[in-house]
């Protein structure tokens, strides 16, 4: 086990332009957990995302990632972390199978995994429709075979379910859930399916840290608050 | 401190450039959104030429202008889509999340539009010896080609400079020429009088020595500093 | 010198006009700047001038003790400018 | 950083210098055989025009040292660089076409390649501002401005190089910027105007400096006193701040 935690985050700071997104985030995930971010559009939730995903690069503070400062030590990380973001990151006018062998050649990965990976999700079957042609769950089944591709050890997921009926949740469960053995990192509108997933759980208000706790732990009104 | 097996997977700078290469011929296969409408510029170009001048065929530096410029403004289009995928589908961020050295990036898309403007001058230049030319093309061809491959690697290299500063602007339709333009003026001149005493009436076989340099130094010059600025215009 | 000798010498009445010129033009960018200067200048001194303003009636405010109907006293301000500037 | 000090020192200096290198032109250089009066021209127009190059070139330099830092200030000083090269420019431009009209009765001439390359670089730099303008991101804004500001710096020797071979007849420099053939008296006129207009670029450059510098120091100055909602988000501008 690694004694460093997978994710350690200290007075995170993050500015657009004058604009201060993030002030002073800090937090830390042990390996193997589950951080639930929280909090309305434009808390800082998929800033804080991108930051831990190496795009975007902190302002001030410390951020860490299985044991990799970044920004300095970005490229030790990428390879090891998946994004799931809000964009499918896919090229609507190739196939799904073709979108992710480019992904396995980017990362050095045997083609085999692809159909493997495909098949996790159901999606062999229409795996050469261009992705335009299909709809929002399947791009999203798409999406998370990219995420998913490399094997890697820490998850970012915004949204993870967002478009995805109860069937292919419960199919995609064991790619991107707990069972997967990630430490992740995940956003949800819906706080209370976000709760029953965590380990831990970042309230964001206006880009600070509201509070930091276990999910049994929050208080309601707090929680209320966060959404008012 | 890494796992060994992810290491010796990791994907090398070349290797890299051709993932993202095989990956952006294919969806131009798919879309066939640039070179059609490449193609049919530069004829239509040729076409509106013969009005403007009046003349039924040209000669000298008169035909080598007209070439030129007409594949200038013709690549304006192809470097103006050239990143336009990787923008509005994700493609930087796929890119930037996956273990590889970012100026695959710029080898790769200089590569395509590279291979985008010799596809395009296989079909421009001999409609240009038919419609417009005076002399034959024939023996001038061996001439014009080395020309024309070394403004294409110039068009390529600075076209995809310019491309990528371009895609993330506001107005990248109109900031990719404007920038673009200029920047490629000394290679315009380059072809234009390399090209010119080989599509004269009584031409000799081979371009002026003077120029072919010129359009190697420029090349070279371009490929260094694109190559050391380009992982600037990828980092957020 | 073939250029230069080709062309004719303008006679002096001819040339001072276009050599005014020239200098009248450098003088006229130089002046031109200084004025763009000075109305940015202006601006700086009023924005001052408000945030000296601003700053004595925030002191005048907190003097007079707080006034918890005084809509300046808005709710997490006063944690906000503790913090650091970045 | 305190732009403003030593101001007014380089002021007075660069008012003195450009002084005395008018009166050197009208009462010390003699009347060029050729040229005659209209030759005077010379002494204002190559020397903002090699100022404005070298500052485009600054530029660029100041915007590689941007991306090695990371330091926006750096990017500050280059977009001033370029600024000022920009005005040098346009004044370069003006006096040229003046001298044109003068000595060859037109105002413009393609034959005389140091203008006409000179036309181009102003074309591209011309492209700088509207390219800041339209990134929205002050980060990339800047880190763009500072890779174009590298680019168009390496272009300006190699622009002038390829526009120099193009024309068919270089006609042979009667004025040399080296000063190879040019009378002492007029080498030493033409050094002192060199000096002055090169100290006029500094100063403006530092006075620009200075003002940003304090307009942002006020900015600063209301965040810590009042918070950082009394501060007015700033207008999208081409200038960084």
């Amino acid at each position: 086990m690694d004694p460093h935690p997978a994710i350690e985050l200290r007075g995170l700071v993050r500015h657009f332009g004058e604009r201060t997104v993030l002030r002073q985030v800090s937090v830390s995930v042990p390996a193997g957990a589950t951080l639930a971010v929280l909090g309305r559009n434009g808390a800082g939730k998929s800033t804080l995302l991108r930051i831990l995903a190496t795009l975007l690069r902190p302002h001030a503070g410390e951020v860490s990632v299985l044991g990799e400062p970044l920004p300095r030590q970005a490229w030790a990380v990428r390879g090891r972390l998946g994004l799931l973001a809000h964009e499918p990151l896919l090229y609507r006018d190739l196939s799904g199978r073709e979108n992710l062998g480019y992904h396995a050649r980017l990362h050095g990965i045997a083609p085999r995994r692809v159909e493997d990976v495909l098949d996790a999700v159901g999606m062999r079957e229409r795996a050469d429709e261009p992705v335009r042609q299909l709809s929002r769950g399947m791009v999203q089944r798409l999406a998370i075979c990219r995420t998913i591709l490399h094997s890697p050890r820490v998850l970012l997921l915004d949204e993870p379910l967002a478009n995805l009926d109860p069937a292919a949740t419960e199919l995609v469960a064991p790619l991107i859930g707990r069972a997967s053995g990630a430490t992740r990192v995940l956003t949800s509108h819906d706080p209370r399916a976000a709760l029953a997933e965590a380990d831990l759980v970042l309230g964001l208000e206006g880009g600070r840290a509201a509070f930091v706790t276990s999910p049994d732990r929050v208080e309601p009104a707090a929680l209320e608050r966060l959404y008012a | 401190m890494r796992e060994g097996s992810r290491e010796e997977q990791t994907p090398g700078t070349w290797r890299t450039a051709g993932a993202v290469l095989r990956k952006d011929l294919l969806l131009e296969l798919r879309g066939l959104d640039t070179l059609p409408a490449m193609v049919l510029f530069a004829i239509v170009t040729f076409v509106i030429f013969h009005f403007g001048l009046n003349q039924a065929t040209i000669a000298g530096q008169e035909a080598a202008g007209v070439l030129t410029v007409t594949l200038l403004f013709a690549a304006m289009l192809g470097i103006n889509r050239l990143f336009v995928a990787e923008r509005e589908q994700g493609g930087f961020d796929a890119f930037l999340l996956a273990p590889v050295d970012r100026s695959a990036l710029l080898i790769a898309k200089a590569t395509a539009l590279f291979l985008f403007l010799v596809v395009l001058e296989v079909v421009a230049v001999p409609a240009f010896g038919l419609l417009l030319l005076g002399p034959s093309l024939g023996p001038r061809l061996p001439g014009l080609i080395a020309v024309l491959a070394l403004g294409d690697v110039a068009f390529a290299v600075i076209g995809t400079l310019v491309s990528a500063i371009a895609v993330q602007t506001r107005a990248r339709d109109l900031i990719g020429p404007i920038i673009g333009l200029p920047l490629l003026l000394p290679a315009l001149i380059a072809v234009a009088r390399g090209a010119g005493p080989l599509l004269a009436a009584q031409g000799s076989g081979s371009p002026p020595g003077k120029w072919v340099a010129i359009l190697a130094l420029y090349d070279v010059v371009f490929a260094l500093l694109s190559y050391a600025v380009f992982d600037f215009l990828l980092e957020d | 010198m073939s250029l230069f000798a080709v062309a004719p010498a303008l006679p002096l009445h001819a040339a001072g006009k276009y050599v005014a010129g020239a200098y009248i033009v450098f003088l006229a960018i130089v002046l031109i700047y200084v004025a763009i200067m000075a109305t940015r200048l202006a601006r700086t001194e009023r924005e001052l001038t408000e945030l000296r303003r601003d700053v004595e009636e925030r002191r005048r405010q907190e003097a007079e003790g707080s006034d918890p109907s005084d809509p300046s006293a808005r709710s997490g301000r006063s944690d906000r400018e503790r913090e650091p500037v970045a | 950083m305190m732009y403003g000090r030593g101001l007014r020192g380089l002021a007075l200096a660069t008012a003195f210098t450009i002084t005395v290198a008018f009166a050197l032109v009208f009462f010390y250089a003699p009347l060029d055989a050729n040229q005659g009066f209209i030759q005077k021209i010379f002494y204002i127009h190559v020397p903002l025009a090699i100022t404005a190059l070298c500052g485009f070139v600054f530029g660029g330099v100041l915007g590689a040292i941007h991306l090695r830092t990371g330091d926006r200030k750096w990017d500050i000083r280059s977009y001033v660089a370029i600024h000022m090269a920009l005005i040098f420019g346009v004044g370069t431009l003006f006096t040229g076409t003046i001298w044109a009209k003068a000595s060859w009765g037109h105002w413009w001439v393609w034959s005389d390649p140091t203008l006409t390359s000179f036309l181009i670089v102003m074309l591209l730099f011309a492209t700088y501002q509207p390219l800041r303008f339209s990134i929205e991101d002050p980060e990339r804004q800047s880190r763009y401005a500072s890779v174009f500001a590298i680019v168009c710096g390496a272009f300006v020797p190699l622009n002038f190089l390829a526009v120099r071979l193009a024309q068919a007849y270089v006609h042979p420099r009667v004025l040399t910027l080296t000063g190879g053939n040019l009378p002492g008296s007029m080498r030493l006129t033409l050094l002192v105007s060199m000096v002055g207009i090169a100290l006029l670029y500094v100063t403006l450059w530092k006075y620009e400096m200075a003002a940003k510098s304090t307009r942002m120091q006020v900015r600063a100055l209301r965040r810590l006193l009042l918070g950082e909602d009394s501060v007015a988000p700033p207008k999208r501008s081409a200038a960084p701040s």
